[in-house]
């Protein structure tokens, strides 16, 4: 469902991020329309984890912005950011070991996040919507359990399951499928696709083969810069491409599956 | 307010500069280095003090005011195997649990202290510093007692001595490596366990070696260690974890600051500004002087 | 909601002590309405590092305020009117400073005993958690501004009466404070506000408020990005710590007929810390229950061997975090239930189709 | 596990203990001193001292014929600790009189309980005045008992400008607030005043500012181990007893001996009672106390006052014919012995009416007596130049 609007949901604008005197993000700009699914890969130390600290607000931009919705948020404190319907889930599971998998869902589903909103319990909605999402995770049974005793599977059915009660404009996803069976790889890959179009996703990774399976257009990142846009099998056969692989042996083996 | 006076007080500021910096250059290994915080680190000061007491008991009828030489590779040895023990037995099982380390170090430095009254009374027991240093050199009106001089020299000396240890050495590379990233020092051959065990020894080791210069200005008793605890990690975190020399630069700040509001106001109000300027300076580089820029820091 | 197992021991826990003159002498009741009085404040480190993570050093600084407030108020009773307190007459202060006047009026002494710790906490944890100050930062931070804040007491001494500390009261409320009827009444005062002080965050923490708490506590960059503000929550259980501790503080002095900077010191502040440890931080009841049996036991140890009571008390700081750290109420939640069976290896659970289709 | 099983016999024992404790016969007294903690340093002789008191009565038969049962309690050097024990001892020890205390804010904690309880307390150390409970015995110097004679001897000597250095708490302040009045009352000058925080260690500015200030006498009320700090880095400064004298009224024999010779010879130091005081009473009480506590145990003037206490409380006893606090309160006024501080007596606000002495510091940490006061001087709780008015009720 492309979004009719040509005005992008995420547009990041020349934005140079330097941590002492290494640039890690120079002059970089990348736009993303809302609704869309946008891959980004490149290799190590090509400055995706930056990119996606500096959208949440982790990271402070030297120079340039970051426009979410047409507003400037790079100033933003994290919270705020999140506030706005951006959601990051991070390669490691990022789930609150201490509480249950409910609880977990119930404070991602929760719409008002203010100390003392905080107070009021749980909506029968929100209630509803995390007893939906323990089911459909097939957490049903493990709901009171902390997150802490979960198997890594499980915690990372979870924390896709808080990504989805928090029902973000924008997901970003760092790869999401880090030590994920082929079989999990390919689940993971539809369910991102079906959420692009009500969801806004933009996904790092650089697992070749699961880059494929989300058919999606593609940016490459090179030394904190972009360094081409297009579709997969069109950067495959770029031979500048395959060039800022090499010495990678094992990335450039993916590039080539 | 004379020049007299004024040069007085910056000599003052340079002497209370000394100490904060002998008191806490090995809070900077082991708070610093290896994010542990470690409550019984006046207790290092402590027993620095108790062994030069005892050097001089022992070589002080044989070597006469030659004991303080004795009395150097004493307290450091003694200190740091105490410190190895120490992070043999419990520091080593707290590792990534600083809060717990904290209590559990509290707690050592307890029991220390107990210990220090059993064995040498809870009264102090006295050291004298060696005639040598017991004149004064006189610059104009400006006094300058040699001992104040000798423990500004000390701190000096310890301070050079980490600085060398830590850019210069090999030692002091895999430190660096661990502190940067400790499974890439492993995998990269480290024995981190064995760096950790070291690092902690030598931290404990340099304030044996401050506990000696302490002892020539101030009393040695269970309790001596206490006074000097809060203010070594102020200067720490002032001075920016991980930074040895960040760490100097804020015992020469705080120690002008002391002497300037010590100067004009009574000295004890002076001790309570100063802490909340310290307080207040965090608001303004929560991280800071030098601040040391590392991943793993910010997930410490 | 069905009442937890730990709310039926805490209910029959009160209740046994709200019997406690009935069948107990004068000191030993004299010493419980006491342990009880600090209870509260162990409560509130609790709340403070159990809950939210946050090990303060400085409790005894909002402990102080709420018990300082309570002594200015009873010092100005027994004081006859148009007379200065006793010890500002030896210090050469010649008229009332200023911020003496109101707390000659009992109802803002006890607005201020609610609000002033509570205010100072607030002020203190907004300093440090909007600059992201964590871990063992605040530890340092906290035990320096107690610090600060012993030392001015100490030195100000015209104001504050310094190490003596202010004593000598008469009455409270009308209340002769003296006669031995007021220990009884004062022990069931004090017993209905840890009653209050448990009931009441145990409450607030059964709401989701306790669940942000444990969050940040377990990963405050993941709570940050689910969109909740960790300082604002912090600020706020920090502030509740600080209420609990000026009540505590307040109940204390009364108990105690004075309040002095030695009090309130860091080595008091760090017993606070260590019995909350042993009870079980992250248990209200745990920590309260270790907070009067640790004191009691401090009472008897102390006078039976003074010289090992310090190696006792040094022994269970490392004990209890290398063999115990979630004290002793962990131990006991964890034996009655039945083995676990060992967890699943990371077997397959594939998305169910549905969670697409549900999107 | 060792310490965990320790721990438990220590609890059991005591338990059992209290139960068996009401010997058939034994008057109960409590002491109540720091046997731990920073004041442990002066305290623990200070307790050894009435105990040794104790031990010779009983050795005699005890009071009335009734042998004397210590009940020990550690205050803890914490003064809320002071008034739980306090309170222990009066209500469930039901002793019939407590030996104790140290600093000012200990007994200032103590004293509600004793109001209170109706208990009476025999306080042994030198204290600011401005105070007089009906419950205790204030043997220590009174500020006019020590401060003022001080002052007078070193006006007498020609020091004219006077530097006053004192720890940060109620005694030094109070006991210089005194002085500053009658320093101006006497037409000397005064030239400087600072406080360092109880426990301080660094005197770098306090020394400038002494050295700015030129003053000819300092006179001393640190506290503790800041004096051992003090003296080191004032004699590194360059001075010395011949350049610039120090009075200190916190340095007995004890402090003397952990400040180290040394540093110390010289100075002057005031007191009611000096180890080297050469009256029968005293050398029978060094001697015992040395056989005790060993052969070089420095003894103190509040070790002197507490072994004191015990036999004015045995006298008065005696006089009351009772051990109830109250009746034993009223007898002891007027109450009158030989010493080891020399012939005192017991003044009707409590206090005691006793000689003052000056002493030169030499060798071994003892004091040599270069003036004394004219007779015994009474005590006078509220004075007159500083506090007009004010007189024990």
């Amino acid at each position: 469902m492309p979004s009719e609007r040509t005005e992008p949901l995420l547009d990041v604008r020349g934005v140079t991020v330097a941590f002492g005197g290494f640039k890690a993000l120079t002059n970089l700009s990348l736009q993303v329309p809302p609704g869309h699914l946008r891959v980004l890969i490149g290799p190590n130390g090509a400055g995706k984890s930056t990119l996606l600290d500096t959208i949440i607000g982790k990271v402070r931009p030297d120079s340039g912005e970051v426009r979410f919705a047409g507003r400037v948020i790079s100033r933003l404190p994290e919270h705020r950011v999140a506030g706005l319907g951006i959601c990051r889930k991070f390669q490691a599971p990022g789930v609150l070991e201490g509480l249950t998998a409910r609880e977990n869902l119930l404070l991602a589903a929760r719409r008002d996040k203010g100390v003392l909103s905080i107070l009021r319990p749980p909506t029968p909605a929100e209630q509803t919507r995390a007893d939906e999402l323990l089911d459909l995770t097939g957490l049903t049974g493990r709901a009171a359990i902390p997150a802490a005793a979960l198997a890594h599977g499980e915690k990372q059915w979870l924390e896709i399951g808080m990504v989805v009660a928090a029902d973000p404009r924008l997901l970003l996803l760092d790869e999401p499928t880090a030590g994920m069976t082929a079989q999990e790889t390919a689940q993971t890959a539809a369910l991102i696709q079906t959420m692009a179009g009500r969801h806004t996703v933009l996904v790092i990774d650089h697992d070749m083969h699961f880059v494929d399976l989300l058919n999606a257009p593609v940016t490459v990142l090179h030394q904190g810069q972009v360094f081409r846009e297009g579709d997969l099998a069109t950067l495959r056969a770029d031979p500048a491409v395959m060039e800022i692989y090499l010495g990678r042996p094992r990335e450039a083996a993916h590039a080539q599956a | 307010m004379d020049f007299t006076f004024i040069a007085g007080q910056l000599f003052t500021g340079l002497s209370v500069a000394s100490i904060l910096l002998l008191a806490a250059l090995g809070l900077a290994l082991s708070f610093g280095l290896m994010r542990v915080i470690n409550m019984a680190h006046g207790e290092f000061l402590m027993v620095g003090g108790y062994l030069t007491y005892l050097a001089a008991q022992w070589a002080g009828p044989t070597l006469g005011d030659g004991y303080l030489w004795v009395a150097f590779p004493l307290a450091f040895l003694g200190s740091a195997l105490l410190g190895a023990v120490m992070e043999f037995t419990v520091i080593r099982r707290l590792y990534g649990r600083p809060l717990d380390t904290l209590l559990a170090t509290f707690g050592i430095s307890l029991i220390l202290q107990q210990a220090a009254r059993h064995l040498f009374g809870s009264t102090g027991v006295p050291v004298t510093a060696p005639t040598w240093l017991s004149g004064a050199l006189t610059v104009g009106d400006v006094t300058l007692p040699l001992v104040r001089l000798f423990v500004i020299a000390l701190a000096l000396a310890v301070l050079g001595g980490m600085w060398w240890l830590l850019n210069r050495s090999r030692f002091g590379m895999q430190v660096r490596a661990v502190n940067a990233s400790r499974e890439m020092a492993a995998a990269l051959g480290v024995n981190t366990r064995a760096l950790d065990l070291l690092v902690f020894a030598l931290g404990a080791g340099v304030a044996g070696v401050a506990g000696v210069g302490l002892a020539l200005i101030a009393p040695v008793n269970p309790t001596v260690g206490a006074a000097y605890i809060v203010n070594a990690f102020l200067v720490v975190v002032v001075g920016g974890v991980g930074s040895v020399l960040g760490g100097a630069a804020a015992a020469v700040l705080l120690g002008f600051v002391t002497a300037l509001a010590e100067g004009f106001t009574s000295v004890s109000l002076a001790q309570a500004a100063l802490l909340l300027l310290v307080v207040a300076f965090l608001q303004w580089k929560p991280r800071g002087l030098i601040p040391t820029t590392s991943r793993a820091l910010e997930d410490a | 909601m069905k009442p937890s197992p730990g709310a039926l021991v805490t209910l029959a826990l009160l209740l046994i002590l709200a019997f406690a003159p009935l069948y107990l002498g004068a000191y030993p009741l004299t010493l419980l309405g006491r342990v009880l009085a600090l209870s509260v404040a162990a409560v509130g480190v609790t709340v403070v590092w159990g809950r939210a993570g946050i090990l303060s050093l400085g409790q005894g600084l909002f402990f102080g305020l709420g018990g300082y407030a309570l002594a200015m108020h009873l010092k100005l009773t027994a004081t006859p009117p148009g007379d200065l307190p006793d010890f500002m007459v030896y210090n050469g202060v010649e008229r009332l400073p200023w911020f003496w006047a109101p707390f000659a009026s009992a109802p803002l002494t006890l607005l201020a005993v609610l609000t002033l710790p509570a205010a100072a906490a607030g002020l203190v944890a907004w300093l440090m958690f909007r600059r992201r100050i964590t871990g063992v930062y605040v530890s340092i931070i906290t035990q320096a501004l107690l610090l600060a804040f012993v030392t001015w007491l100490n030195g100000a001494q015209g104001l504050t009466s310094g190490t003596n500390g202010i004593t000598d009261f008469q009455t409270f409320l009308g209340i002769d404070l003296r006669s031995p009827g007021t220990t009884r009444g004062l022990y069931w005062v004090t017993l209905a506000a840890v009653a209050l002080a448990l009931g009441g965050t145990a409450a607030l923490l059964r709401t989701p408020f306790g669940q942000v708490l444990t969050a940040i506590r377990d990963n405050e960059n993941r709570t940050r990005f689910l969109g909740f503000n960790p300082a604002a929550f912090k600020i706020a259980a920090f502030m509740l710590g600080g209420l609990l501790a000026g009540v505590s503080g307040a109940l204390y002095t009364l108990h105690l007929g004075t309040i002095s900077p030695a009090m309130i010191g860091t080595a008091f502040s760090l017993e606070l810390v260590v019995w909350v440890a042993l009870g079980g931080r992250a248990s209200l009841l745990g920590s309260a229950a270790g907070l009067v049996l640790g004191q009691l036991a401090k009472d008897r140890v102390s006078s039976a061997a003074p010289d090992a009571w310090l190696y006792v008390m040094g022994a269970l700081f490392v004990l209890v975090v290398l063999v115990l750290p979630q004290g002793v109420a962990g131990l006991l939640a964890r034996r009655p239930r039945a083995p676990q069976p060992p967890l699943q290896p990371a077997a397959p659970s594939p998305v169910p189709r549905e969670v697409s289709d549900a999107l | 596990m060792s310490q965990l099983r320790s721990f438990c016999v220590v609890t059991l024992s005591l338990t059992l203990a209290a139960g068996a404790a009401s010997a058939q016969g034994a008057v109960r007294v409590g002491v109540l001193h720091s046997l731990t903690g920073t004041m442990a340093i002066s305290e623990i002789t200070v307790a050894n001292a009435a105990q040794l008191a104790i031990d010779e009565i009983n050795a005699k038969g005890g009071v009335l014929g009734r042998t004397i049962e210590v009940v020990k309690e550690d205050g803890a050097s914490d003064w809320p600790t002071f008034a739980t024990k306090a309170e222990k001892l009066l209500t469930q020890d039901k002793v019939a009189a407590v030996f104790g205390g140290w600093t000012s804010a200990s007994r200032k904690a103590m004293l509600p309980v004793f109001e209170k309880s109706g208990g009476l307390l025999f306080y042994p150390v030198q204290f600011e005045g401005n105070e007089c409970s009906p419950n205790i015995i204030y043997t220590g110097a009174q500020p006019n008992q020590q401060a003022l004679p001080a002052l007078e001897w070193a006006l007498g000597q020609g020091y004219r400008k006077i530097f006053l250095l004192g720890s940060d708490y109620v005694y030094p302040r109070t006991a210089n607030l005194i002085l500053k009045k009658h320093i101006a009352a006497k037409k000397a000058t005064l030239s400087g005043e600072e406080y360092v925080a109880l426990g301080g260690t660094e005197f770098s500015s306090v020394i400038n500012k002494i050295k700015a200030a030129r003053p000819d006498v300092i006179i001393n009320t640190l506290n503790g181990d800041s004096n051992v700090s003090f003296f080191k880095q004032y004699q590194a400064a360059g001075y010395s007893a011949k350049t610039l004298p120090v009075i200190s009224f916190s340095i007995a024999e004890q402090e003397a001996q952990a400040i180290g010779t040394g540093l110390l010879n010289g100075q002057y130091a005031t007191w009611n009672y000096f180890q080297s005081l050469p009256n029968p009473a005293n050398r029978k009480f060094v001697a015992a106390y040395q056989k005790k506590y060993g052969a070089g145990a420095a003894i103190t003037d509040p070790m002197a006052h507490a072994y004191m206490d015990v036999y004015l409380w045995k006298a008065a006893v005696e006089k009351a014919r009772s051990f109830d606090p109250k009746a034993v309160r009223r007898a002891i006024v007027g109450i009158s012995m030989d010493s080891p501080l020399g012939k005192i007596t017991v003044a009707p606000n409590g206090s005691l009416t006793q000689a003052v002495y000056t002493g030169l510091s030499g060798a071994g940490g003892q004091f040599k007596v270069v003036a004394q006061s004219k007779g015994v001087v009474k005590p006078e709780p509220y004075d007159a130049l500083a506090f007009p008015g004010k007189t024990c009720p």
